[in-house]
C-alpha cells in the first residue's frame, strides 16, 4: 500500500506520451482511486460523493492541507445529480452575487483539466438564451448589463445573429414563439460531467482523501448541539465536522442532525438523442419554452427542461417530459423531427424558495450544508468546493458566498435570483 | 454487385415476388421485392458490409437482422439512423451508408483501427490535456469523427411529414405479438376485456414466423383466433416504449398510411409483458467481422426473405435454436462445414477476415475456412417494461438468463412467453392464456376468482458470454471486452462506472444486444458473480422514437380578441403577450400616443382579466386579497387595488367596480387573469368556505375598449344609448352600466391608465367589433383613431403608472414602489399582512422613482444598470421611452433608497457603452402629476 | 334614439354562406361528410352557481357529469342543462333565447334558493361552442384529449370538463338523431384555436365544416 | 404521468391539475412572529414517503383537493382513505 499522501507519481500521470508508453508495453494503468476501510475517525466527513463533495475534499487537501477526510457515497461516485445533469456551464446570472460566484466557478473549470491532470473536455462554445417576448428581452438586457458590470461577457443579440450562430433555427414566421433576440454568453459551454467527478476523485485520492462508495449515512450523532460523529451501513465514524452535499436528499440528511431546511425535492429530467453529424455548435436555451439543447462531441443532442411540475423523489421520469421537450425543440428547429430520442433519465434537485443555494453553518455546531442547488449545482461544483473547504478550514464564511446563508430565510432577506424567475411572465 | 443470393420460394417468406421494386444504395440501383427490408434486399444482392464501426471504422455486416441490429443503421433521404434490417424498401428509396469517407469499401478513418492499442477505454480523459489552448482544436477534430447520420437544416415552406398522437384506454395491453402475446390477448378478450395487442415486427407471430412448417401452421391458427376474437385491436410495426406511472404505456406506431410515426398513449388497467427474448452475441476475437451472425438472424434471412446468407458455414450452438438454424442452412443449400456444440465444450476462438469472414479458429486449434459463422449462445431478457413499471429482474446461473422477479411484479403487470419460461409451444400458449385471463380479471373483466398462474419450465443453458479471447461487447459503441477489463483495473469497478467510462450500452442499441455480456465481462474482471455486479437498468424508451412523434401536431393555445381580425385588416404589427396576439401598433406608435394626448384614441384592452364577483361577502374577499380597504366602496364607484402574496411581494393590480349591492367586476393584469382567479378560489375553498361569494371569470365575455383623450367624453356621449356621461353625472373613478351603439349590457368605467380623460368600455364580446367600428366612425371628425399597445405603454409611463412584473420584480413589496399609501395595516387580515407590517417598520432599501436623463435624447434601454460613485450597482431602469408629450427621454427605475430623493443625480451604465446622468424626479408621473386631465 | 341591437359574431370565422339566427351571424354551409364540425357559439350559454346539495340543484334535476334536454318557456324552447361542476350548471339554449333562459333560472333560484347563494351569469359572449358529429367523432377526440370517451365511459348524456387540445373544455356527449355527437365549449378567445385543432386532427378522418343548424330543427348532417 | 383521484371528476392525468404542495397551516397573521411566519412561507417537511398535499383541478372542476401521495413510489390515494401502510 503506497503512502496515501504522495503526489501523483509518473506512472499515474496522464499524457499522450504515457498513453504511447502503456500502448507499447501493453501494461495496465494504476487505479484512479483506491478502496479503503473506514477509519474510526476523520477530521472531516463529507456526505455525498458528487462533484460538490469531491471538490470540497480536493480543495480541503490542496488549499488547506486537510487530508484526513472521508467522502461517503451511498452508491457510486457521481451517481446523483453530477452524472445526470446536462453539463452546461455559464455565469450569466441576474444578481451580482450570482454572477461573481459562477464566474469564479468558470475560471476554476477553465484550468481544471491541467490542474487535475484529467481531460474534462470543457468546450467553450457559447451559450444562447432566446427571448420570445419583449418582457423576456427586457430580462435578457437586465442580465447582460449586470454581467458586463461584473466583467462577464454577455450581450443581447438580434435574430440575425441567432440564425448565424444556429442555422437550424426557425426565426422565420413563428406566430407563437417569435425569436426577438437572445442573450449571448460566449464563455458558456459544456463539459464532460463524469470526467469532472472522476478528476476530482482521482486527485483527492492521490492526496490521501478516503473515498467510500456504497457507504450510506444512517445517522448523525449530535451531543449538546455539537456534531460528534456519524453512523453508516459500514460502521460508526467519529468526527466534529460533517458537510451535507446531498442535493435532492439534503433535507433528509439534515433531518438526521435535527436541522430543517427550506428545500423541496423535485425531479429534473433530461434526455439524449441518437448521434448525428455535428450541426449545433452553441448551447441553446429558451426560458419561455422551458428547454435547453446542446450537441455533444459524440453527436448526440442533450435536452434538458425545467423541473417536474410536482415534487417527488422518483427518478422514473415521464413520457410527458419527452413529449414536451420534443415539441419545444421542434418549435425552434422544425427540421429535427426525424431525429430519434434514445434515452431519458431524471435526477433529484433540492429547490429553495429564492432559487439560490444554502451554504455554510447551521444551528448545529459542526454540521455544515452545501445544498439548495436546485437545477444549477453542477455549474457551481468547483467554486462551492473551494468555498466550503475554506469555510471548514478557517471557520469563517467567504465573502463570495456570504449572501447564501441559511439564516436569510428567517430574516426574510432572500436572494434576488427569484427576481429573475418572477419577472416578465 | 454479385449474383443474386435469393432462394427459391420459402414456406414462410414475407416477400411478394410479383412486386419488384428498385431503390438506390450509395447511389447505385438495387432490386427488391415488396416486403423486403433494406437489409434483406441488399443481402439478397450479395452485399455484406452495411456500415463502419464507431471508433475503429471496421467494416460491419448484419448481426441480428432485426430492428435492434447495431450494424446497419443507414441514411434514407433526409432521415438519419434508419434501421435497415427493419425498414421496408419503398420504390425509389435513396439509401446511403452513414459516415464512411470516401466510401464504405475504403474508409480513411479506418486508420484509427491501426492505432487501436493506443486508444484504450477513456483515452480521451488521459490526453489532449495540455497545452490547454489546443483543446478547442483537438475538439474540432474529434467532432469530425463523431458517428451517425445527417439532419438537414430547416427549409421555410417545406411540407413536413405528419406525426400525431392518440390516447387509448385498453383494459389489457399486451406488449408482444408472438405466440404467448397472441394467446394472452385472445384469452383476455374472451373474458370480456378490451385488448390492445402491440407487436414490434411487421406481422404477428414472433419466432413462429421463421419456424418450420409445424410452427407455421400453429402461427396460422393463432392469427385466425386473434382475427376472429372481438375486442382485440392489433398494432403491428409498433413498440411499447415504456410503462410509466399508473400503467401509462407509451407505444410508438410506425407504418401508417398518412402518418410517419404516431405516439399512442395507452392508459391500461393491466399490462401483459410478452416481448419474447433477444438473442445474445458471443464475445471472441473477430466477432464483429461481417459474416458472423446470430442464429436468429440467419433464420430470419432464410425463412422470411429467402436469402442465402453464405456458402460455407460454421455454427457454434448451445441450444435448439442453433440446431434449427443448421437445418435452415442445409435446406437453403449452404454447406455447413462444421458444427461446434458448446453443450459438449466446443468453443470458437477467433473469426478471421476483415470485410468478410474467411476462416474460424476453434478451441481445439483447428482452423476452418468458411464465409459464415453462426452463434447461438443464449438470451437476453428485454427488461424495459418491467423496470420502468417498477419491477426488478434477477439472474439465474442454471439458465444463464435474467428473470423478472415474479412475486414482486408491479401491481397490474403480468408476464407471459419466453421472458418467464421455456417449454413447448403448447405449454407457452396455455400458460399465456391463463395470464391473459388473470390480466382481464385484474382489469375488472370476467368474473370469479382470478385464475392461478402456474410456473413454466426453465431449461438449463450453459453460461456463454466471453470465450477464450477478447472481442466486441458493444457493437454500436465499438467497446471491447478488453476495454471493460481496463476500466475495472483503473478503479471503475462497478457496473455504472465502467459503463460510463467505456460508454458500453450508451449507444443506439440501448443495451438490448450487449447488456448481459457487459455484466458478465465486468463480473469476470472484478472477480464477482453477475448478481453481485448488479442488474441492468433499462431506461426508456425501449426503442428510439422520433422527436416528431413525441411532439405530435403542434398544439399551443392562441388567444384572440374579437377585434383582432380588424387589427390584422388594418396593418397592426402583432405582439405576442402570453397566449394573446395583440396589436403592438398600426405603423406609428409615437403618432398614436400624440393622438391620445391631443384628441382621442381607442385601444383594444380585451386581455385585461375580468372576474365577476357576486354575493354578500364580496367585500370580505376583496379585503383579504387586496392591501386596500373595500368595506366602504359605494355602488357605482371604482377603486384601484394592489394585491400581495403572503411574503408581501406585489402580485397583481387592477380596478374593481361595484355594479350592484352584491355584484362587483374586478379587473386584473392580462398575465394575472388566471392566477388571480385561482388565488381567490384557494382562499375561498380552504380558509373561508363559509363566505358567500361566487367568482366567475368573464375576461373574454367582454371586448374591452379603452377610450382615452380630451375628446373621449364627447365621443362616448355620441354612442351611449342610455347613460349620462356628463362630468357631474359620471365622475372620475365611477362605473356605469348600459347600452352602447345598440348593444345592451355594457359596463363603462371612468378611469385613466393613460393619464387622460378616459373610459374603459366592456362590451359583450360578440358585439365588440361593432362598437369598435362605431367608435371609429363617430369619432372620425374628432380625430379619434385606433391606438396600439406600444402607445399605451408610452402614455402610462408618462403618467407614471407602474406595470407589475416590469417595474416590480420577484422581491418587490408594496412599499418599494410607493404604494404604501394603499396598504391598510389596520385590517385584521389580508394576504401578506405580517410581512408588510414588519416592512413598514424597517428602513427603505429600494424605491421606484421617476428618472430624467440629463440628455433629453438619450433613452437608456430597459434593464440598464445604475452605478454609484464607487462603481457598485445601485439600481436599474425598469421602463424607458422617448416621451412625445414632453419631447424628451423619461424613465422609471428601481434605485437604492439613499438615491431616491428628488433631484439626486444617478449614473446610468448604457448598454451601447458609456454613461448617462439622470435625475430623480419629484413624482413618478412626468405628465400631469396633479391628475387634472383625468378628472376633466 | 338608441340603435337596434346589431348582429353578434362568433369568435370562429364563419364558413360562407352567412346567415343570421337569433341575432347571431352563423354559417349556412351544408356538408354531406360523415364527420362534421359546426360552430355553435351563437347558442345561449348561461352559468348558474348554487350549492350542489341544495334545493336549486334538486329543482334543476341534473347532477354533475350529466346533461339533460329540457323544454323551457311554453315548452317550445329546447334547453340543454349541463351539470358542469360540483356547484355549477350550464344552460344551453338556441340563439336569441337569453332572456327566457335567464328568466327561467332566476325563477328557479327565487323559488328554491332559501339561504343558498345562487348566481346566474350570462356567458353567451364568453363561450365558444363547437359541435362534432359523426360515428368517428370519438376517434377524432382521442387525438386531442386523454380522457376515455368510449360509450362505456361516457355514453350519450355524459358531461365532463377536461383538457382538449391543451385547453380546458366542457365536453357534452349529445348524440344527434342516433349519431354520436359532442358539444365542446371553451372560453371565447381560444375558440378559433380549438376549431382549427379539431379540423387538423380530423384531416385524416375526412372531417368537414358544416353550417349551424339551430338546435330545435333537425341538424343538416343527420338528414 | 400519475393520475390524481379527483373526488368530483374521477381519476385524471396530473397535467390537468396545479400542484399546491404539502399542506402547511397558516398562522394567525395578527400574532405570528417573523420566525413562525417565515417557517410557514419557506419550511417544508419534504418527506420521502407519504405526503398529504393539495392539488387544484385547473382543467376540470376548479376545486382544490387533498390527496395522499407517496413521493418515492408515486402511489396516490384520496385523502379520505389515506391510511399509512
Amino acid at each position: 500500500m503506497p503512502d496515501p499522501r504522495r503526489r501523483p507519481g509518473r506512472s499515474r500521470r496522464y499524457s499522450a506520451a504515457a498513453l504511447l508508453r502503456h500502448g507499447l508495453r501493453g501494461d495496465a494503468w494504476p487505479p484512479a482511486w483506491r478502496h479503503h476501510d473506514l477509519r474510526p475517525s476523520y477530521d472531516v466527513v463529507i456526505v455525498g460523493g458528487g462533484v460538490h463533495g469531491l471538490a470540497t475534499a480536493y480543495y480541503l487537501a490542496r488549499n488547506h492541507g486537510i487530508t484526513n477526510v472521508a467522502v461517503l457515497e451511498k452508491s457510486y461516485l457521481g451517481g446523483g445529480g453530477s452524472g445526470r445533469n446536462t453539463a452546461i456551464l455559464r455565469s450569466n446570472y441576474l444578481t451580482p452575487e450570482g454572477v461573481r460566484f459562477y464566474d469564479r466557478s468558470l475560471q476554476l473549470y477553465e484550468r481544471l483539466a491541467t490542474e487535475l491532470n484529467f481531460n474534462v473536455m470543457f468546450s467553450r462554445r457559447g451559450h444562447l438564451t432566446l427571448a420570445h417576448s419583449d418582457s423576456s428581452l427586457r430580462t435578457m438586457r437586465w442580465r447582460a448589463e449586470v454581467n458586463k458590470a461584473c466583467g462577464v461577457d454577455s450581450e443581447v443579440v438580434g435574430p440575425d445573429d441567432v440564425t448565424r450562430l444556429v442555422p437550424f433555427m426557425d426565426v422565420s414566421h413563428q406566430p407563437r414563439y417569435p425569436i426577438l433576440g437572445a442573450l449571448y454568453h460566449p464563455p458558456g459551454g459544456v463539459i464532460r460531467h463524469d470526467a469532472v467527478v472522476w478528476g476530482y476523485a482521482r486527485a483527492g485520492d492521490a492526496m490521501g482523501v478516503h473515498l467510500h462508495q456504497d457507504t450510506e449515512l444512517t445517522g448523525i450523532d449530535v451531543r449538546a448541539g455539537r456534531v460528534t460523529g456519524v453512523r453508516t451501513n459500514r460502521g460508526r465514524i467519529g468526527t466534529s465536522v460533517v458537510l451535507n452535499c446531498t442535493a435532492g436528499w439534503s433535507s433528509l440528511v439534515a433531518g438526521l442532525a435535527g436541522v430543517r431546511l427550506p428545500v423541496q425535492t423535485f425531479p429534473l429530467q433530461a434526455a439524449v438523442t441518437e448521434p448525428v453529424r455535428p450541426f449545433l455548435h452553441t448551447v441553446v436555451v429558451s426560458g419561455t419554452l422551458h428547454v435547453y439543447v446542446s450537441q455533444t462531441d459524440r453527436g448526440e443532442l442533450v435536452f434538458g427542461a425545467s423541473v417536474d411540475p410536482f415534487g417527488s423523489y422518483s427518478t422514473r421520469g415521464s413520457v410527458e417530459f419527452v413529449e414536451g421537450v420534443a415539441s419545444h425543440v421542434l418549435q425552434l428547429m422544425p427540421s429535427l423531427a426525424p431525429l430519434r430520442l434514445l434515452r431519458q433519465w431524471a435526477g433529484l434537485c433540492d429547490m429553495t424558495p429564492d432559487f439560490a443555494p444554502i451554504m455554510g453553518a447551521t444551528e448545529v455546531d459542526g454540521f455544515l450544508v452545501d445544498v439548495g442547488w436546485g437545477t444549477y449545482g453542477f455549474k457551481a461544483g468547483p467554486v462551492a468546493g473551494e468555498a466550503m473547504a475554506e469555510c471548514i478550514a478557517t471557520g469563517s464564511t467567504p465573502e463570495l458566498v456570504s449572501a447564501f446563508g441559511l439564516d436569510r430565510f428567517s430574516t426574510g432577506r432572500l436572494v434576488g435570483e427569484k427576481g429573475a424567475a418572477a419577472v416578465g411572465h | 454487385m454479385t449474383a443474386t443470393r435469393r432462394l427459391d420460394p420459402q414456406p414462410g417468406e414475407v416477400i411478394d415476388r410479383r412486386q419488384r421494386l428498385s431503390f438506390s444504395w450509395n447511389a447505385r440501383a438495387y432490386p427488391a421485392f415488396a416486403g423486403d427490408t433494406i437489409a434483406s434486399a441488399l443481402a439478397a444482392s450479395g452485399e455484406t458490409v452495411f456500415s463502419r464501426s464507431m471508433k475503429y471504422h471496421r467494416p460491419r455486416g448484419l448481426l441480428t437482422a432485426s430492428h435492434a441490429d447495431p450494424n446497419c443503421t443507414v441514411q434514407v433521404g433526409d432521415e438519419p439512423n434508419v434501421r435497415a434490417a427493419h425498414r421496408l424498401v419503398e420504390p425509389g428509396m435513396d439509401v446511403r451508408a452513414q459516415d464512411a469517407w470516401p466510401s464504405l469499401a475504403f474508409d480513411v478513418k479506418a486508420v484509427t483501427g491501426l492505432a487501436g492499442r493506443f486508444l484504450p477505454a477513456g483515452f480521451y480523459y488521459k490526453t489532449f490535456i495540455r497545452p490547454r489552448s489546443l483543446w478547442p482544436t483537438y475538439e474540432r477534430v474529434l467532432r469530425r469523427f463523431s458517428h451517425g447520420g445527417v439532419v438537414s437544416p430547416h427549409r421555410p415552406g417545406s411540407e413536413p411529414q405528419r406525426y400525431d398522437k392518440r390516447h387509448v384506454h385498453p383494459d389489457v395491453l399486451v406488449a408482444g405479438g408472438g405466440p404467448a402475446g397472441m394467446a394472452a390477448a385472445v384469452a383476455a378478450a374472451r373474458s370480456g376485456a378490451q385488448v390492445l395487442l402491440v407487436e414490434e415486427d411487421h406481422a404477428l407471430g414472433g419466432h413462429l414466423r421463421w419456424g418450420d412448417p409445424v410452427e407455421l401452421a400453429s402461427l396460422a391458427e393463432l392469427r385466425d383466433e386473434v382475427a376472429a376474437t372481438d375486442g382485440i385491436e392489433v398494432l403491428t410495426d409498433s413498440v411499447a416504449l415504456g410503462c410509466y406511472d399508473h400503467l401509462e404505456v407509451a407505444v410508438l406506431q410506425r407504418g401508417l398510411a398518412h402518418v410517419h410515426e404516431r405516439l399512442v398513449k395507452a392508459r391500461a388497467r393491466a399490462l401483459v409483458v410478452a416481448p419474447g427474448l433477444i438473442e445474445r452475441p458471443y464475445v471472441f476475437a473477430g466477432n464483429d467481422v461481417p459474416g458472423v451472425l446470430l442464429s436468429s438472424a440467419v433464420r430470419r434471412l432464410v425463412n422470411l426473405y429467402a436469402v442465402r446468407p453464405g456458402d460455407r458455414a460454421v455454427v457454434l450452438t448451445a441450444n435448439p435454436q442453433g440446431d434449427a438454424a443448421v437445418a435452415d442452412l442445409e435446406r437453403a443449400g449452404v454447406e455447413v462445414v462444421h458444427v461446434v456444440d458448446a453443450r459438449r465444450g466446443g468453443d470458437v476462438v477467433r473469426a478471421v477476415g476483415r470485410s468478410r469472414v474467411r476462416a474460424v479458429e476453434l478451441a481445439d486449434g483447428r482452423r476452418i475456412d468458411c464465409d459464415l459463422l453462426l452463434t447461438a449462445v443464449g438470451w437476453t431478457t428485454p427488461a424495459t417494461l418491467f423496470t420502468t413499471a417498477g419491477g426488478s429482474l434477477g439472474y439465474d446461473r442454471r439458465t444463464a438468463r435474467f428473470w423478472p422477479d415474479a412475486p414482486r411484479l408491479p401491481d397490474g403487470v403480468f408476464a407471459a412467453g419466453g421472458v418467464v419460461g421455456d417449454g413447448t409451444l403448447e405449454q407457452l400458449v396455455e400458460h399465456a392464456g391463463v395470464v391473459g385471463r388473470a390480466a382481464a380479471r385484474r382489469a375488472g373483466a370476467g368474473s370469479g376468482d382470478p385464475p392461478v398462474v402456474s410456473e413454466l419450465p426453465r431449461n438449463p443453458h450453459p453460461e456463454l458470454f466471453r470465450g477464450r479471447t477478447h472481442g466486441i461487447v458493444d457493437f454500436s459503441e465499438d467497446v471491447s471486452s478488453r476495454d471493460l477489463v481496463t476500466a475495472v483495473q483503473e478503479g471503475y469497478s462497478s457496473a455504472e462506472l465502467a459503463k460510463r467510462y467505456t460508454t458500453a450500452t450508451m449507444g443506439p442499441t440501448q443495451g438490448k444486444v450487449e447488456s448481459v455480456n457487459v455484466l458478465a465481462v465486468l463480473a469476470e474482471a472484478i472477480g464477482r458473480t453477475i448478481p453481485e455486479v448488479g442488474t441492468t437498468t433499462w431506461r426508456p424508451p425501449y426503442a428510439p422514437v422520433t422527436l416528431g412523434a413525441l411532439a405530435g401536431p403542434h398544439r399551443d393555445p392562441v388567444r384572440r380578441s374579437p377585434l383582432q381580425p380588424w387589427h390584422e385588416r388594418n396593418g397592426a404589427v402583432p405582439l405576442v403577450a402570453g397566449a394573446w396576439i395583440r396589436p403592438d401598433h398600426y405603423g406609428d406608435p409615437v403618432a398614436e400616443a400624440r393622438t391620445v394626448r391631443e384628441a382621442g384614441g381607442i385601444i383594444d384592452v380585451t386581455p385585461i382579466g375580468k372576474l365577476d364577483l357576486r354575493g354578500p361577502d364580496v367585500p370580505k374577499l376583496l379585503n383579504l386579497l387586496y392591501v386596500n380597504r373595500w368595506s366602504r366602496l359605494a355602488v357605482g364607484r371604482v377603486r384601484y387595488g394592489v394585491m400581495c402574496a403572503e411574503d408581501g411581494v406585489v402580485l397583481d393590480d387592477g380596478v374593481t367596480g361595484r355594479l350592484g349591492e352584491e355584484h362587483y367586476l374586478t379587473s386584473t393584469t392580462s398575465g394575472g387573469a388566471a392566477s388571480v382567479w385561482e388565488w381567490a378560489e384557494s382562499w375561498l375553498q380552504t380558509e373561508h368556505p363559509d363566505w358567500r361569494v361566487h367568482v366567475t371569470p368573464v375576461t373574454t365575455a367582454y371586448a374591452s375598449i379603452s377610450v382615452a383623450g380630451p375628446r373621449s367624453r364627447e365621443l362616448i356621449a355620441r354612442v351611449v344609448d342610455d347613460v349620462d356621461v356628463s362630468a357631474d353625472a359620471f365622475p372620475y373613478m365611477h362605473v356605469r352600466t348600459g347600452g352602447i351603439a345598440g348593444v345592451a349590457g355594457c359596463v363603462l368605467w371612468r378611469i385613466g391608465f393613460t393619464g387622460e380623460l378616459g373610459y374603459e368600455l366592456h362590451v359583450p364580446a360578440g358585439h365588440g367589433l361593432h362598437v369598435w367600428e362605431r367608435l371609429l366612425a363617430r369619432g372620425q371628425d374628432l380625430g379619434v383613431r385606433a391606438v396600439g399597445i406600444e402607445a399605451q405603454r408610452v402614455l402610462r409611463l408618462e403618467k407614471g403608472h407602474l406595470i407589475v412584473g416590469q417595474d416590480t420584480d420577484g422581491l418587490t413589496q408594496a412599499h418599494d414602489v410607493g404604494l404604501e399609501g394603499l396598504v391598510r395595516l389596520d385590517k385584521d387580515d389580508f394576504a401578506g399582512r405580517p410581512e408588510l407590517v414588519w416592512r413598514a417598520q424597517a428602513a427603505d432599501e429600494r424605491r421606484l422613482v421617476g428618472l430624467w436623463p440629463r440628455d433629453e435624447a438619450t433613452v437608456p434601454a430597459e434593464g440598464s444598470q445604475l452605478v454609484d460613485a464607487a462603481g457598485r450597482l445601485c439600481g436599474r431602469i425598469t421602463s424607458s421611452r422617448w416621451s412625445p408629450t414632453l419631447r424628451r427621454s423619461i424613465c422609471l427605475g428601481q434605485v437604492a433608497a439613499s438615491l431616491a430623493q428628488p433631484g439626486t443625480e444617478v449614473r446610468v451604465r448604457l448598454p451601447e457603452g458609456g454613461f448617462a446622468a439622470a435625475v430623480v424626479t419629484e413624482h413618478l408621473a412626468a405628465v400631469d402629476p396633479e391628475g387634472v386631465r383625468v378628472r376633466a | 334614439m338608441p340603435e337596434r341591437m346589431p348582429v353578434a359574431r362568433s369568435p370562429i370565422a364563419i364558413a360562407p354562406p352567412e346567415a343570421v339566427v337569433g341575432g347571431w351571424a352563423v354559417s349556412a354551409r351544408r356538408s354531406s361528410a360523415n364527420l362534421v364540425l359546426v360552430d355553435c357559439s351563437a347558442m345561449t350559454t348561461v352559468a348558474l352557481r348554487a350549492r350542489d346539495s341544495g334545493e336549486v340543484a334538486r329543482a334543476l334535476g341534473v347532477p354533475m357529469g350529466r346533461a339533460a334536454r329540457q323544454r323551457w318557456g311554453d315548452g317550445s324552447v329546447p334547453v340543454l342543462v349541463v351539470g358542469s361542476g360540483p356547484d355549477e350548471w350550464r344552460a344551453l339554449g338556441p340563439p336569441g333565447t337569453l332572456d327566457l333562459v335567464v328568466a327561467h333560472l332566476t325563477s328557479v333560484a327565487a323559488d328554491a334558493a332559501g339561504d343558498d347563494l345562487v348566481s346566474v351569469v350570462d356567458l353567451t359572449h364568453g363561450t365558444a361552442l363547437v359541435r362534432l358529429t359523426g360515428e368517428r367523432s370519438a376517434d377524432l377526440l382521442a387525438h386531442e384529449t386523454a380522457v376515455d370517451l368510449s360509450d362505456r365511459a361516457h355514453p350519450d348524456g355524459a358531461a365532463l370538463r377536461t383538457a382538449v387540445s391543451g385547453l380546458a373544455a366542457d365536453v357534452v356527449r349529445d348524440d344527434q338523431g342516433g349519431v354520436c355527437s359532442y358539444l365542446l365549449g371553451c372560453e371565447r378567445s381560444s375558440g378559433q384555436y380549438l376549431f382549427d385543432s379539431l379540423l387538423d386532427a380530423g384531416g385524416p378522418l375526412g372531417v368537414d365544416v358544416d353550417g349551424f343548424a339551430s338546435d330545435d330543427e333537425e341538424p343538416a348532417h343527420v338528414r | 404521468m400519475i393520475l390524481i383521484p379527483c373526488p368530483w371528476c374521477g381519476p385524471r392525468d396530473a397535467g390537468e391539475f396545479g400542484y399546491g404542495g404539502e399542506i402547511v397551516p397558516r398562522p394567525d397573521p395578527r400574532t405570528a412572529t417573523p420566525e413562525r411566519w417565515r417557517d410557514y412561507l419557506y419550511l417544508r417537511a419534504n418527506v420521502a414517503g407519504w405526503q398529504t398535499e393539495r392539488w387544484y383541478h385547473r382543467m376540470g372542476c376548479r376545486r382544490l383537493l387533498t390527496v395522499r401521495r407517496n413521493t418515492v413510489t408515486g402511489e396516490v390515494r384520496p385523502a379520505a382513505e389515506a391510511v399509512e401502510r
